[in-house]
């Protein structure tokens, strides 16, 4: 399982750097989102600053499900969906192998936009390793149910509006438990934000293993 | 009309009103499959109005 | 799997008068609907004698005045949501186990996820006309509250699901795999902003305990009882409305199989002999 | 030796539309079966249903001995399906396509080499995104993961079509040489005359059931090694052909 999955994260991440879709698509659409958000806020450091980690945070969520409607479409040309069901590769390793690819990319992603809203916000991005470990344990998460939900919705043909319908109610304590394990690194408290760090490591945790094991039965939908 | 009167009358017409279109969904369910309901034995739903009718008639 | 599958081709075909994917023997069918009948009318009376009780014999609350009336229908209101949304989920994992796969649990699941969707809307709007005069606001960011409203969406998200259009067996799959997905979130949501409110600082906002007259706990107990039977009730209803759906697709099946028959036989050469019992299945129906 | 295909009254759905509305037939290992029949008679089902695409909702299904009715995923390693879609990613490379799919199916990835070299996908070409290839080079990119992947039952939907005079004729080939390695292919084809020189009999498919097993198409003993011996000798042609282009 563990070496299929490595191959799908493989072929998953080597498409994306080929396309670059992400990169030139999603980036900018997370970084317009931001900008959105200071002009709706208004240009006061005072409101900008406190609400810089949801801001963020609302920001991934939103580009996640860009990112995993992309994974799906890949599947989906050509026929792709078929031959990855032919391939013989194991269906929990295809489920954690794109949901290791959603992660990476998300990742990269976090790390452009955390710079941007910095900048933007005029937030301090202390406690590093606060805002790293949140961002990890938090995309896991995302990746986890957005690849569950993805191929849950994938055959249909409302598959772009029942996405993000499923997608964000779910990912909800993410929301609360990134924004606050971010704001809590941003004040320079650390401490305060680990019992989040555990509410983000026991939501990937419990979707990581609801999706390995579903995701064989969703697979045969097609 | 107070908040308490608000609750149970939001409460009790919308039960109603989806009793209701339960039963009228199922009677033109057993409409479009033709006759072959004619033999089913009087299950509340061939008959009009029954719990659901009444449900919405008994609210007030 | 697939021998399942046979049957969910093949049964719900003669199952189709029985409408709840049961025919054949009539006085059971004829009992069991009376056992349905009986259950409504038996809500029915217990609402109403709840309502009339609620608003007019039990004496107001010393502290909440007569607010304290809601409190016949919201709590069994939201009771019957979490238990619309445990069914759902049991019968859920009763269509996941291999052992019990049947469509049977997924009309169940259905059929509660919708009612509980409802209940969850009552719970909602009760619970806002409840806090408007006791808390001055219609809504508050309590765990309860929001985790409910979080429940709301969460659930009509998977009703859109099941609404997607695929072969049974696939939609069924899907449904079932949405509704686990879904139920998992619940503890993790509630805990999240459990915590989220605590940082915040903010006064509990739970009813205050206030002394409870004898008529008035008898009256709440009637509402329970009351609400659960309509409850039952409802999703009896819907899952024999589901069921008859499935007849009906079905029925379009057996003469899509007829008429792909009909199709090889009109230039068939020599067809090898054998029985194929889906035909004059099909057949037998039309 | 047990048949590599079996099917007894096999139905199969899409939703509501049965594309097998009851299939009995029987394949031996290592034998070349041509099945024809009109647009949407169910070729495509049957080829489908072999590779463990399409559930089998009621009947029995038996393909190298995995039972399709209790579990379609065991048999999708040992076959390999050319559809009317390549299953290519678009911004991957030929190479790098090939690459996924072999390893994916646990094939040794030294036959990537010798499978581009058959199919004349060498050179430039196989470092172009599968995006800007045409329709005959999809295609022999196709053939090449299945050479590549060398399955026991290669499951061959329209091979011919879309390819020019020859790649048709290295269609041929490669049938002729995965018979010669004992492996069964089972080829659905509009072109009658084209594929009974390949095949050793035709299957007749109409409205998603088998309508007629001509008894001549196939000698008797069908499906045996001398049989194939004997059909292989009497087109000496191709197999020099083959062992040629293979060695």
């Amino acid at each position: 399982m563990w070496r299929d999955a490595a191959l799908v994260a493989g072929k998953d991440l080597r498409i994306e750097w080929r396309s670059r879709v992400g990169l030139n698509q999603v980036v900018p659409f997370a970084v317009v989102i931001l900008v959105l958000f200071g002009l709706a806020l208004g240009p006061s450091r005072r409101v900008l600053a406190p609400a810089t980690a949801g801001l963020f945070w609302v920001a991934v969520l939103l580009s996640a499900v860009l990112a995993v409607q992309r994974s799906f479409a890949v599947e989906a040309a050509d026929g792709a969906g078929d031959g990855l069901r032919l391939s013989g590769l194991d269906a929990g390793g295809i489920f954690v192998g794109k949901a290791a690819a959603v992660t990476a990319q998300l990742l990269v992603l976090e790390v452009v936009l955390g710079v941007v809203a910095a900048l933007l916000y005029a937030a301090h991005l202390s406690g590093f390793v606060m805002l790293a470990a949140s961002c990890v344990l938090a995309t896991a998460g995302l990746a986890a149910v957005g690849t569950l939900y993805g191929a849950l919705s994938a055959g249909s043909r409302v598959r772009e509006t029942l996405l993000p319908l499923l997608f964000f109610p779910l990912v909800a304590p993410v929301l609360i438990a990134a924004t606050k394990a971010w704001q809590a690194g941003l004040q320079g408290r650390p401490g305060s934000g680990l019992g989040w760090l555990s509410v983000l490591a026991v939501f990937a945790a419990a979707y990581l293993a609801i999706g390995t094991v579903a995701f064989g039965p969703l697979l045969e939908d097609g | 009309m107070t908040y308490v009167d608000a609750g149970y009358v939001v409460a009790l017409v919308a039960l109603a009103v989806y009793a209701l279109s339960l039963v009228g969904r199922e009677r033109a369910a057993r409409r479009r499959l033709g006759g072959q309901a004619a033999h089913r034995p009087g299950g509340p739903a061939a008959r009009p109005g029954r719990p659901g009718g009444r449900l919405g008639g008994g609210s007030r | 799997m697939s021998s399942t599958t046979a049957n969910a081709v093949a049964a719900p075909v003669p199952a189709a008068p029985g409408g709840a994917g049961r025919a054949g023997h009539q006085p059971r069918g004829a009992w069991r609907g009376r056992l349905v009948a009986a259950t409504g009318g038996a809500a029915l009376l217990g609402i109403a004698a709840t309502v009339w009780l609620g608003l007019w014999v039990t004496p107001p609350d010393v502290y909440m005045g007569n607010l304290v009336r809601l409190l016949y229908i919201h709590p069994p209101i939201a009771w019957v949501m979490y238990l619309a949304f445990g069914l759902a989920m049991l019968s859920s994992l009763g269509y996941l186990w291999p052992r019990t796969r049947d469509l049977r649990f997924d009309r169940l699941a259905g059929a509660a996820a919708e009612v509980g969707v409802v209940f969850t809307g009552l719970t909602l709007v009760t619970g806002s006309l409840w806090g408007r005069p006791t808390w001055g606001t219609y809504w508050t960011w309590d765990p309860l509250l929001t985790t409910t409203a979080l429940l709301f969406v969460l659930y009509l998200g998977y009703l859109a699901l099941r609404r997607v259009p695929g072969e049974p067996e696939a939609r069924a799959r899907r449904a079932a795999i949405g509704a686990v997905v879904a139920f998992v979130d619940v503890p993790i949501c509630y805990f999240s902003v459990y915590w989220w409110r605590s940082l915040h600082q903010l006064p509990s906002v739970t009813a205050g305990k206030s002394y409870i007259h004898g008529s008035m706990a008898w009256t709440m107990l009637l509402g329970f009882v009351s609400f659960t039977l309509a409850f039952v009730w409802l999703v009896v209803r819907r899952y024999r409305l589901a069921g008859l759906a499935q007849a009906e697709e079905a029925d379009g099946l057996a003469l899509a199989l007829a008429e792909r028959r009909a199709e090889g036989e009109a230039d068939a050469v020599g067809r090898p002999p054998g029985p194929a019992p889906l035909v004059e299945h099909g057949v037998g129906l039309r | 030796m047990p048949p590599a295909v079996r099917f007894r009254d096999a139905v199969s759905l899409a939703g509501r539309f049965p594309l097998l509305a009851g299939v009995t037939v029987e394949v031996g290992e290592g034998e070349v079966v041509h099945l024809r029949g009109p647009n949407g008679a169910g070729k495509t089902s049957l080829l489908r249903a072999c590779a463990g695409l399409v559930p089998i909702v009621s009947g029995a299904a038996e393909v190298l001995g995995h039972d399709l009715v209790g579990d379609r995923q065991s048999v999708r390693r040992e076959v390999g399906l050319l559809g009317h879609r390549s299953f290519l990613y678009e911004e991957l490379s030929v190479e790098d396509n090939l690459r996924f799919a072999v390893r994916a199916a646990r094939a040794p990835v030294a036959g990537i080499g010798p499978a581009l070299e058959l199919l004349g996908l060498t050179g430039r070409i196989g470092g172009a995104r599968a995006a800007t290839l045409s329709t005959g080079q999809r295609r022999r990119v196709a053939l090449a993961v299945l050479v590549a992947r060398a399955p026991r039952l290669w499951l061959l939907d329209e091979p011919h079509a879309g390819l020019d005079a020859a790649g048709r004729d290295v269609v041929d080939v490669l049938v002729a040489e995965a018979r010669r390695r004992g492996a069964t292919v089972l080829l659905a084809s509009h072109e009658l005359e084209r594929a009974a020189t390949i095949a050793d009999r035709a299957v007749t498919i109409v409205g998603g059931q088998v309508v007629a097993v001509p008894a001549g198409a196939a000698p008797a003993g069908r499906g045996e090694e001398p049989l194939v011996a004997g059909e292989v000798a009497a087109r000496p042609a191709i197999v020099g052909e083959v062992g040629c282009d293979v060695a």
